[in-house]
């Protein structure tokens, strides 16, 4: 049978996949704004469509028409290739994701190890984009984003590992195996496998630059960071890389805490992605309620507050794994 | 009324203020930095936070500042001469784009100015329409700037715009308010020499009292705010510790100068008008940090509309202006002199200092803003602060630039 | 049609091939109305805001009016924007930096006047320090009076810019875009004509006022007779 | 309520004292010792040239003792003279005295750093000048 061939296979599951993310992405943006206009009493995109729903194809339609500048003084490869390695990293990030038994596009024996690694070379473009730029906001951002992701992959990768230890797998596919029975990592070891599903989620929001940890972008004081010269469909190169970051993210917390695709009644890829959007949407709610730290601040939590904490949650998953 | 002595015990604030030594605003950065190393950064004119079109050229070592230089002057727009040009009775409408939140307390300073010289006072009704305006002039603006300050903590997309979405619905109802009482939403043009040009219309009080009660059960929301957000205390606490001493010898007044710790209000330190027989509770708090300021604006907000309550309880009955036909130019004509009124403004001493020279126009008409006075504190606060805590200390002093530049 | 990086229009080689095409009329008018309803649906807004229009502009963004509603953000810099919303004052000091920002916002791109003083300077007008009107240094498409406009005359004048891209695009001939005539900026939000407090004096005084201004725009000068 | 200036050989009345220019110094640091702490403004207005009088202008300190006591310095500055600068007792005088030298055109001696605060460097006249017309032109702009 043909979908027998891996390359086959991978290829068909990977564009679904792909595809899958960019319109979760055209629409997350919409339901972001209408979700912060009920926030803040207001209705959000209404005249666009019905409910306001063709607002993200009016947005994507005009930034293809924007002129694209590049600004004087600026290092044009650099410049100009930033945007694409960003969206191009982290849609591959999601090759190592699987959405049901088999449902992956390159089922990898390492896949956390790949997706987590891939998703933390996402400073890269930033970097190079903040210093490609010319602009003294853009290199600031690209400096902080750099400080930021250096920091927090210590404990991002530390929580991690605490399902890598627990199902004894760097695979995925092992990982969501040994969940099954509804002995979600977040719930069952009862201690360490909550404390490593929340770190895992607050580092992720770092790692996505998203509000509380979103200095490198920091509108009030970098005017808009790394993307300050940025136009057109650029720009929204960026602006998907953030948002399929955050729902990269939301999906791997789903697969190493949540238990993956299982749920009530059919298991299936369906839960995975409800319970991804799930998370996704807490991302939102916790984006348009809290304020920003400060740099030096949220270094200090980093450090003293989140990697020791991540180091014991790891320790006690290990002594829980031997003793049981 | 004291908001307790802020949020920290005394003896560490005052460590905090014995911390802030007053650095030097006209450091030499050639002989500090002769390699030329330190990132110059321009923040502004057009900047998401500067609160209008402030420029504040920046050295920074890394991210931390060595030295800041505020450039003023891109909203001069000449209201000094502009009120040489036109008669007393002309000038109320120019003066409301000065502070423009605060339109109100612009047109109350400067008719009073004009009052001292041609030694008349405003009837009781006038009075109370006076204070009455003022006072929920004072909860408008404090709204706003609760706003902008969630702005320049949270961002324009995140939680900071939550809260600034917040606090203009609120803002909407008093200018609603101000939209019955004299028919402009925002530059109200109501107040004149001798009294008010609008009566208060039948049913207002009601109005006024809803959404008053309304607002005083909201505060408790950004109450709430301060008490908990570990985000906001982290972001505010200790930042931006402004000096009691620096800030009266700056000329430093409203809540600034009270959040340092220096029970001073001009409403019940020198009254005029109606707060003579007005008891006004201040609010102060000791720390000098952003917090504080926040605390004592909240503190204050509570305060106006305790007396926005009490007033609308005994506005009498009467005219509303002493003086005949005063809408036509050239009838207020004061005798040679100069005179100098003040108000609490918002944002602290709105003065007005008139020279008279007989004829129907003022011959110079200098505008005293409290913002000016506020903003040179910035050379002296922003140096060894993060570039986050700069836009932080920066909203938290509350300039208008169209009071600074006038 | 595009514009390349050195200002100068070009008709892209792609697009005269295409044109070539049979039955390529009906295609490209589909998908130029198609682009045209994206353009006008997400203007994102550059808020040149100095002074008090910007406070304006603010509570036009805040719930009670809403610009999402129509798709329309602002972007705090303006290589991301489409529409700069000069509202308030500009100053001699200022209007360079105003100018460099226009400058740099990219094509397409469109102006709006928002309230008397960008429109014409209003009574700063004649001061040393204030332009006379933005128009005078670089091209605005939709002036919104008001002094400042109302939260709801600036949707008009977004709405305005909207008829207005698409007519454009459409190749309709639109009716330029002039400073509007001095009595509609003089009037209140609220009349308060019918109020019986109001004198009749004010009335006359005020209609004396409107009869004895320049009709062409707001720059009449004292010693200029009309 | 008026501060006894009586070894100034100065009156105060109303909170109004005239200071001669050479004065000014003393008194204010006078003043400031005595607890005139808050510094309130600083005003100039210009007079031109009379038949009597030649081209001057008219400066005024107020400073005030928390917290009611004004006391308001007045002096008369003729344009060829320069006013004494009070910015190294009061830190506000900095700012106060650079506008009042930026739009009045008073010049005073002693400060550390008189530049044009309000307007660009390169303005021509100082205009809240008498002589100065409200319109004057500014190349490009208007």
């Amino acid at each position: 049978m043909i979908l027998g061939n891996p390359w086959v296979h991978g290829g068909v599951v990977g564009f679904v996949v792909v595809n899958f993310l960019m319109v979760t992405f055209a629409w997350s943006v919409w339901f972001e704004r209408k979700f912060a206009g009920r926030m803040q009493n207001r209705p959000g995109p209404t005249e666009v469509g019905p409910f306001g729903l063709l607002q993200p194809i009016a947005d994507l339609l005009k930034l293809l028409q924007k002129q694209d500048i590049v600004p004087d003084g600026a290092d044009r490869a650099l410049f100009n290739l930033a945007p694409p390695i960003g969206a191009i990293l982290i849609l591959a990030s999601a090759a190592a994701l699987p959405f049901g038994p088999g449902l992956v596009a390159a089922d990898l024996d390492v896949g956390v190890l790949f997706a987590l690694s891939i998703t933390s070379l996402m400073v890269i473009p930033v970097w190079m984009a903040g210093w490609a730029s010319n602009n003294k906001y853009a290199l600031l951002g690209a400096m902080r984003a750099a400080a930021q992701a250096v920091s927090f992959e210590v404990p991002l990768l530390l929580s991690a590992m605490v399902p890598i230890v627990l199902a004894g797998s760097f695979s995925i596919a092992d990982i969501v195996a040994a969940q099954s029975g509804y002995a979600w990592f977040a719930l069952w070891p009862p201690g360490p496998g909550l404390v490593a599903f929340v770190l895992f989620f607050l580092t992720s929001l770092a790692e996505a630059n998203r509000i509380p940890f979103d200095i490198p972008e920091a509108e009030s004081e970098l005017v808009a960071g790394v993307t300050t010269e940025y136009t057109g469909m650029k720009f929204g190169l960026f602006y998907l890389a953030e948002y399929v970051h955050t729902l990269v993210a939301s999906l791997l917390a789903t697969v190493l805490f949540l238990g993956g695709w299982e749920g009530p009644f059919v298991d299936g890829p369906h839960w995975m992605i409800a319970k991804a959007l799930g998370l996704y949407a807490f991302i939102f709610w916790v984006r348009w309620t809290l304020l920003r730290y400060r740099a030096d601040q949220f270094m200090a939590l980093c450090w003293k507050v989140l990697v020791p904490t991540s180091l014991a949650t790891l320790v006690a998953a290990a002594l829980w794994k031997h003793l049981s | 009324m004291a908001v307790g002595h802020g949020h920290l015990p005394e003896p560490v604030a005052a460590l905090i203020r014995a911390r802030a030594a007053v650095p030097n605003p006209h450091l030499d950065v050639e002989s500090y930095d002769p390699e030329g190393d330190l990132l110059v950064l321009n923040l502004g004119p057009q900047h998401p936070s500067t609160h209008g079109v402030l420029r504040v050229k920046l050295y920074l070592d890394g991210e931390v500042c060595i030295k800041a230089v505020p450039y003023l002057g891109y909203l001069h727009r000449g209201v000094e001469k502009l009120c040489e040009k036109l008669t007393y009775v002309q000038i109320t409408p120019i003066v409301d784009k000065n502070d423009y939140v605060a339109a109100f307390s612009n047109e109350l300073a400067i008719n009073m100015g004009f009052e001292t010289l041609l030694g008349v006072e405003p009837p009781p009704r006038a009075q109370h329409i006076r204070a009455l305006g003022a006072e929920m002039q004072r909860v408008a603006s404090h709204l706003l700037w609760i706003g902008t300050f969630g702005l320049d903590m949270g961002g324009a997309l995140g939680g900071g715009a939550t809260l600034f979405m917040h606090t203009f619905r609120e803002r909407e109802s008093i200018l609603d308010c101000f939209e019955v009482l004299t028919g402009s939403r925002f530059h109200y043009n109501t107040l004149q020499v001798g009294g008010c040009r609008h009566d208060i219309p039948a049913g207002w009080e009601t109005l006024v009292r809803q959404t008053f009660a309304t607002i005083s059960a909201r505060i408790e929301e950004y109450e709430s705010f301060v008490r908990t957000n570990a985000i906001f205390l982290a972001r505010t606490r200790g930042v931006g510790v402004v000096d009691a001493e620096l800030a009266l010898s700056l000329g430093v007044s409203g809540p600034v100068l009270r959040a340092s710790g220096v029970d001073y209000d001009l409403r019940r330190d020198r009254p005029y008008g109606l707060y003579r027989e007005l008891k006004v509770n201040v609010a102060t708090a000791s720390a000098g940090d952003c917090q504080a300021r926040f605390e004592v604006r909240l503190a204050e907000m509570r305060e106006s509309i305790r007396l926005v309550n009490l007033l609308l309880d005994g506005v009498p009955e009467g005219p509303i202006n002493v003086l005949k036909a005063v809408k036509l130019p050239g009838t207020v004509k004061p005798k040679p002199g100069i005179g100098y009124a003040a108000i609490e403004s918002p944002r602290g001493e709105l003065g007005t200092w008139v020279v008279a020279d007989g004829s129907d126009k003022p011959y110079r008409c200098k505008i005293r803003g409290p913002s000016l006075h506020a903003l040179s504190l910035l050379p002296y606060l922003a140096p060894g602060q993060n570039l986050s805590d700069i836009i932080v200390t920066l909203g938290s002093l509350d300039p208008i630039m169209g009071e600074v530049d006038r | 049609m595009a514009v390349n990086e050195e200002n100068e229009t070009f008709v892209h080689p792609l697009y005269e091939a295409l044109e070539r095409f049979p039955g390529a009329d009906v295609g490209l008018t589909t998908a130029d109305r198609v682009l045209t309803w994206g353009l006008t649906n997400a203007l994102w807004v550059f808020p040149m805001a100095t002074s008090c229009c910007g406070i304006e502009f603010m509570a036009a963004a805040c719930s009670r009016f809403d610009l999402d509603r129509i798709g329309t953000i602002a972007r705090g810099t303006p290589r991301q924007c489409d529409v700069m919303v000069i509202a308030g004052t500009i100053t001699v000091k200022m209007a360079p930096r105003v100018k460099k920002l226009w400058d740099q916002m990219p094509e397409p791109k469109w102006a709006i006047a928002m309230g008397s003083c960008a429109i014409s300077g209003d009574f700063y007008r004649d001061i040393y320090s204030v332009v006379p009107g933005v128009d005078t240094f670089m091209p605005v498409d939709v002036y919104v009076p008001g002094c400042p406009p109302n939260p709801d005359a600036l949707f008009m004048g977004i709405r305005r810019l909207q008829e207005k891209i698409r007519l454009k695009r459409e190749g309709k001939w639109t009716e330029p875009e002039l400073r509007p005539d001095t009595p509609g900026l003089r009037s209140p939000a609220i009349g308060r004509l019918g109020d019986p407090g109001r004198d009749a004096c004010t009335s006359q005084a005020q209609l004396d006022a409107v009869l004895g201004l320049d009709p062409g725009g707001g720059l009449r000068r004292p010693d200029q007779k009309s | 309520m008026s501060i006894d200036l009586s070894h100034f050989d100065l009156v105060a009345e109303n909170d109004i004292v005239v200071v001669p220019v050479d004065k000014l110094v003393d008194v204010a640091t006078y003043l400031r010792g005595q607890g005139f702490e808050y510094f309130v403004y600083c005003c100039a207005a210009h007079y031109p040239a009379s038949e009597s009088e030649p081209d001057r202008a008219l400066v005024e300190y107020r400073l005030r003792r928390l917290p009611a006591e004004d006391v308001a310095l007045r002096l008369w500055i003729p344009s060829s003279d320069a006013c004494p600068s009070l910015a190294g007792l009061w830190q506000a005088a900095d700012w106060q005295e650079r506008e009042q030298f930026d739009l009045v055109g008073v010049r005073f001696a002693g400060h550390p750093d008189l530049r044009r605060i309000m307007l660009p460097e390169d303005w021509p006249g100082h205009p809240l000048r008498r002589d100065y017309a409200i319109d004057t032109r500014h190349f490009p702009w208007r």
